[in-house]
């Protein structure tokens, strides 16, 4: 039938989704939420701490149940400028993410930097959590980390 | 501390948003350029089975065989046709994002349209509301938009109405 | 393993960084129909016994085409009426390794394998925010390419590597693709290009990044008395490897892959490989971000921990190198993720099989093919491919 | 040789309709957990893991990627796959072909669906919607397909609205002896034909309700079975077949409505029986099959079934009814678990289909246990048309 030019047609999906954070990650809400606290859940096999808290150590495939509050202070193990910009990202650009070990956790938590340069980012760089006024059971609670 | 079930069980509310700008292909294209410039419906025709694949693929499905674009493997059809099916919709679905009303109210006709086989079988929405006007078997025949009207998709038929012969 | 498999017939489409042209069904039938007239093939539900297609394995997801069940709309095109169809939601290397499986389980002969994208119809970042925890990382916004960052600074860090190292692998991958007639039409790129391009997200520049494509990949897999059948030139599959990382990016230590060594030594083993550098004459590795190409190598074993920078520097991995690394330009060259896997599988066959043109590594009798699913690199596929069967004991 | 294998363990949450106290994570974990402690086994003897769901009605991408952790994913071997309704059994296939090589010890195979986090109404409108058949496309429910089913069963005079009632009842009492299915409650032949109408004859009591839960099957080759397992329910046979011949591109769907071929849907559940039939020398199922489970998506669906795979005449479902013969204690029960009626998660629900006939296998049915069963068939189906078949028996 010849060539045709081809049809495109624009349009866009939305779907809508209540994701529940669970037993645990419910709890690591409340604490952000109500007490500005960080915690953990302590494996009961390997002792690690996990942050953000959850059900299971992966490693040792055991339920954790126990509690461990860390502090809002921590090392920055890794960081990125973002530049380019994309509908997910909570923030405008140019902002930092970074993977943030907090005193008395075993492993990282990823948040975004606030507060700094491109040149103040470094590694083992101590950052503090900024807790948002209004907070209301989220991961963005918790502003951003800030360079101390 | 040990832990204990929360007090409250949070959730955090998520709309994933993802916008498509979708190529029809060179089949559909000429399918929906033929109702939109002609308001003619064609389909295509397996070169083995002879079956007539509505709307117009590249490939025959049973004989796995691609169907040229070829004129004698085009076929059009007429805009008139039978009820194979009709559904009422009784409870109209809204969208959980806009509170919208999706679709139409309008009751699902499936006509089997003239000029085709068994399988050209054209998914649309009928005139009237009342689903016991459209019993199998009855005729109908496309109710066209102008022209200037025209998009380039199955709507631009308006709706199917029934007729007397 | 008393059975064996091998890849008898590869089809790819051309991977533009958008075709408007053909829609994902038409796409998709372009390599089906490639590979029946290659092969002369049929499917089972066509013939009456003896050789013929006796499964399909599609390889594509829900996300990218905005509809549940994404294989719906495209089963004639694979030929998928009255047959055994399974999808598998996962890179390209997975869909193989699922064939050659399923091969080696004796309850199939010759399986096709076949996957297709469109990459520019929508957003790619949109789609993979949705592949991080949905509490924790999810609203944060994080995305392939923000959490390759953190990735790859990290690995910088540990390893004292430069920003020009991963610029070295995708001027190299970029030369590698002019040679390939199915990878796009792009111009030459130098270290000062990558250096210059535009910044995504730190370290990652736009030329550090695979670009956006559109494109359709099918391969068959058979067992050894259908593959013997089909071509005199079959391509064994000796070695298959998988193997999951944890997902929370701050669980890992991201500058070595625990996860890509362990899928690499079952392989190797399933193989009888027990010094890769040596037995191993190119590799296909993800390199969606060039720093991974670097990283990945050291987790299979191509070079010791921490030696990436060492090795692009020393011209090993270019393509008249002791092993050339990403022969067919790669995924920075321009592949529809998930089809990317099933690309590069594809590659490694017309190596082994001496078809692969002015890209031809000479004498290569071995490949290595590397594939990964999820945020920097959660779930890794290692194939390994060889002209001779090998007797295994 | 391809080798033997078995199901050495099932494990299953309890299938409700709403779980806000779990997350995705926590919910697959309780199956996986189930799973191990039902086959005597650790994570550490797994060395894959295989999962599936739907995508968009959680709306995970990879989600296999977040549920590693829960999964018991990490540092193994893996992969997602998907099918539609027939998620479950496609996983099922899938473990089965890779512990049929030989070089995994045991293999995890989970399917799952959170309902209560996503718009499954959205999720399932998506198959369909199309931006150049942009009308007419809201007609095309699992209930129409399910209608034009039912319709035809009335025309054939296979079964009457009445058998169909007391077929419902028997689902619910199945699922009433089942802990973990969804929906537990007696109910009467009055109630369900007099529950509303959805499109004549289908009504809503013949629906099955949107469910959310896991369930997790392990499998090992025979090597490992005979370490690990003293009550193996081996797995003899499975083939998985896709049955559509035109899709639904925009609003054409003669894939349920008639078409020269039949309803495509239920073409594809009789060859994946057939096929299983001819593989394994299976002449009469009813006599040689101890306990059958089908997919059945409405009570509609498990009678037109029962005809498809061979277990009575064409037109004779009402004879099933009249003799009794697919109740627990007739001489071929269908669904002793209750069936999808009752419980319908649907990454879970294929899966669950071949779990339950290995657990009748295994003789650890409790309440709803089918006495003396050697071999079982479970038969799947789902959207566009996919179907599987397993048989699975007692001694090979």
């Amino acid at each position: 039938m010849g060539t045709v030019k081809p049809i495109i047609r624009s349009r866009t999906r939305r779907w809508k989704y209540t994701r529940y954070a669970g037993r645990t990650g419910s709890q690591f809400l409340i604490e952000l939420r109500d007490n500005k606290k960080i915690i953990g859940t302590k494996c009961p096999v390997c002792h690690r701490v996990y942050v953000p808290a959850r059900s299971f150590c992966h490693v040792c495939f055991k339920p954790m149940d126990e509690w461990v509050e860390v502090s809002n202070d921590g090392t920055l193990m890794s960081y990125t400028m973002v530049y380019q910009s994309e509908p997910s990202y909570p923030v405008k650009t140019p902002f930092a993410y970074g993977i943030i070990k907090l005193d008395g956790a075993d492993t990282g938590i990823t948040h975004i930097i606030g507060e700094v340069s491109p040149n103040d980012l470094k590694i083992g760089v101590r950052v503090q959590a900024i807790f948002k006024d209004e907070r209301v059971g989220s991961i963005l609670d918790i502003m951003y980390f800030k360079p101390i | 501390m040990n832990q204990k079930a929360p007090d409250e069980n949070l959730c955090v509310e998520q709309i994933i948003e993802l916008p498509f700008n979708e190529s029809a292909g060179k089949y559909i294209s000429i399918f929906l350029t033929k109702i939109r410039d002609e308001g003619k419906i064609v389909a295509n025709k397996c070169p083995v089975c002879h079956r007539i694949v509505l709307p117009p693929r590249i490939v025959c499905a049973y004989d796995k065989v691609e169907i040229e674009d070829r004129p004698e493997n085009w076929v059009e059809l007429s805009d008139k046709g039978t009820v194979t099916d009709c559904v009422g919709i009784d409870e109209r679905e809204v969208d959980t994002i806009t509170g919208d009303f999706v679709g139409t109210p309008n009751p699902i006709l499936f006509v089997r349209l003239d000029g085709g086989d068994e399988w050209t079988i054209l998914g649309h929405i009928a005139e009237e509301m009342d689903v016991s006007k459209y019993p199998r078997g009855a005729r109908v025949q496309a109710i066209w938009k102008p022209q200037q009207e025209r998009q380039g998709k199955t709507s631009d038929i308006q709706f199917f109405r029934l007729i007397r012969e | 393993m008393n059975r064996k498999v091998a890849i008898v017939a590869v089809a790819q489409t051309k991977y533009p960084a958008s075709n408007t042209s053909q829609s994902n069904s038409e796409l998709l039938w372009e390599v089906t129909k490639k590979i029946l007239e290659q092969t002369g093939l049929k499917f089972e539900n066509q013939v009456n016994g003896g050789l013929c297609i006796d499964k399909i394995m599609h390889c594509s997801e829900d996300f990218w085409q905005g509809r549940t069940i994404s294989d719906l709309t495209l089963h004639p095109e694979m030929g998928g009426y009255a047959m055994d169809v399974i999808k598998v939601a996962a890179d390209g290397t997975q869909a193989v390794y699922h064939a050659a499986m399923s091969i080696l389980s004796g309850h199939h002969e010759v399986i096709l394998v076949t996957a297709q994208r469109k990459e520019s119809e929508t957003i790619k970042s949109s789609i993979e925010n949705n592949a991080f925890d949905p509490i924790f990382l999810r609203p944060l916004g994080f995305d392939f390419l923000t959490a390759a960052a953190l990735q790859a600074t990290r690995y910088m860090n540990a390893y004292g590597l430069t920003e020009e190292h991963f610029a070295e692998v995708a001027v190299k991958n970029r030369k590698n693709a002019k040679n390939n007639p199915y990878a796009r039409r792009q111009k030459a790129i130098t270290i000062s290009d990558v250096m210059h391009s535009k910044m995504l997200a730190y370290p990652i520049k736009q030329l550090d990044s695979k670009p956006v494509a559109d494109g359709a990949c099918a391969i068959v897999v058979a067992s050894e008395d259908a593959a013997k059948k089909l071509t005199d030139k079959p391509v064994w599959i000796t070695g298959l490897g998988s193997c999951y990382d944890a997902h929370y990016l701050g669980d890992r230590e991201l500058s070595h892959s625990e996860a890509l060594s362990l899928g690499a030594r079952r392989a190797y083993d399933m193989a009888g490989i027990k010094n890769p550098r040596k037995e191993i004459d190119l590799a296909e590795i993800s390199d969606e971000y060039s720093y991974q190409e670097l990283l990945w190598a050291e987790g299979l074993g191509l070079c010791d921990e921490g030696k990436g920078g060492e090795l692009i520097k020393s011209g090993i991995t270019g393509i008249r190198g002791k092993l050339p690394v990403n022969t067919s330009g790669g995924l920075l060259s321009g592949l529809p993720s998930g089809v990317a896997g099933m690309a590069q599988t594809a590659e490694a066959f017309l190596q082994l099989q001496g078809k692969a043109g002015d890209r031809q590594v000479d004498g290569a009798k071995t490949a290595l093919v590397h594939g990964t699913t999820g945020p920097c690199g959660q779930s890794h596929c290692v194939i390994i491919l060889n002209q001779h069967k090998g007797e295994i004991l | 040789m391809s080798e033997r294998i078995a199901i050495v363990g099932v494990g299953q949450t309890h299938f409700k309709s709403r779980r806000p106290e779990v997350s995705e994570l926590e919910m697959v974990n309780e199956a996986v957990m189930a799973a191990l402690e039902n086959a005597e086994l650790t994570i550490k003897e797994v060395d894959a893991v295989v999962v599936g769901n739907m995508e968009l009605f959680e709306g995970d991408y990879q989600v296999d990627m977040w549920l590693a952790g829960g999964s018991g994913a990490y540092l193994k071997s893996g992969f997602k796959v998907q099918t539609g309704g027939s998620t479950g059994s496609s996983v099922c296939c899938t473990v089965f072909d890779l512990a049929a090589t030989g070089e995994f010890k045991t293999i995890l195979g989970i399917g799952f669906e959170k309902q209560d986090e996503g718009s499954s109404q959205a999720s399932l409108r998506s198959i369909h919607e199309d931006v150049f058949f942009d009308v007419g496309s809201s007609g095309k429910s699992a209930a129409t397909a399910v209608q034009s089913v039912a319709l035809d069963m009335m025309r054939r005079k296979s079964i009457t609205e009445e058998q169909v009632a007391i077929v419902r009842v028997k689902q619910a009492e199945n699922a009433m002896r089942n802990p973990h299915a969804h929906l537990r409650k007696k109910i009467t032949v009055e109630e369900v034909m007099n529950s509303p109408k959805l499109a004549w004859p289908l009504r809503v009591f013949h629906m099955c309700p949107t469910s959310v839960g896991a369930c997790a099957i392990l499998v090992a080759p025979e090597l490992q079975v005979k370490k690990v397992s003293n009550n193996p329910a081996w797995v003899a046979d499975w083939t998985n077949i896709h049955g559509a011949i035109q899709p639904f591109y925009g609003s054409i769907t003669p894939s349920w409505i008639s078409t020269p071929l039949g309803p495509m849907w239920a073409w594809s559940v009789e060859q994946a029986a057939n096929r299983i039939y001819k593989r394994n020398g299976i002449t009469n199922p009813r006599k040689e099959l101890d306990v059958v489970e089908v997919y059945d998506m409405a009570t509609w669906a498990e009678i037109e079934w029962w005809e498809r795979i061979h277990l009575c005449e064409r037109n004779d479902a009402h004879k099933l009814v009249e003799e009794r013969a697919t109740w627990l204690d007739g001489d071929i029960p269908v669904n002793p678990s209750g069936g999808v009626t009752s419980t319908n998660a649907i990454g879970a629900s294929a899966m669950q289909r071949i779990a339950e006939v290995a657990i009748q296998i295994r003789g650890e049915g409790g309440e709803r246990q089918v006495p003396n069963v050697r071999q079982g068939l479970a038969v799947t189906a789902g959207g566009d048309m996919y179907s599987a078949g397993v048989l699975i028996k007692k001694s090979l």
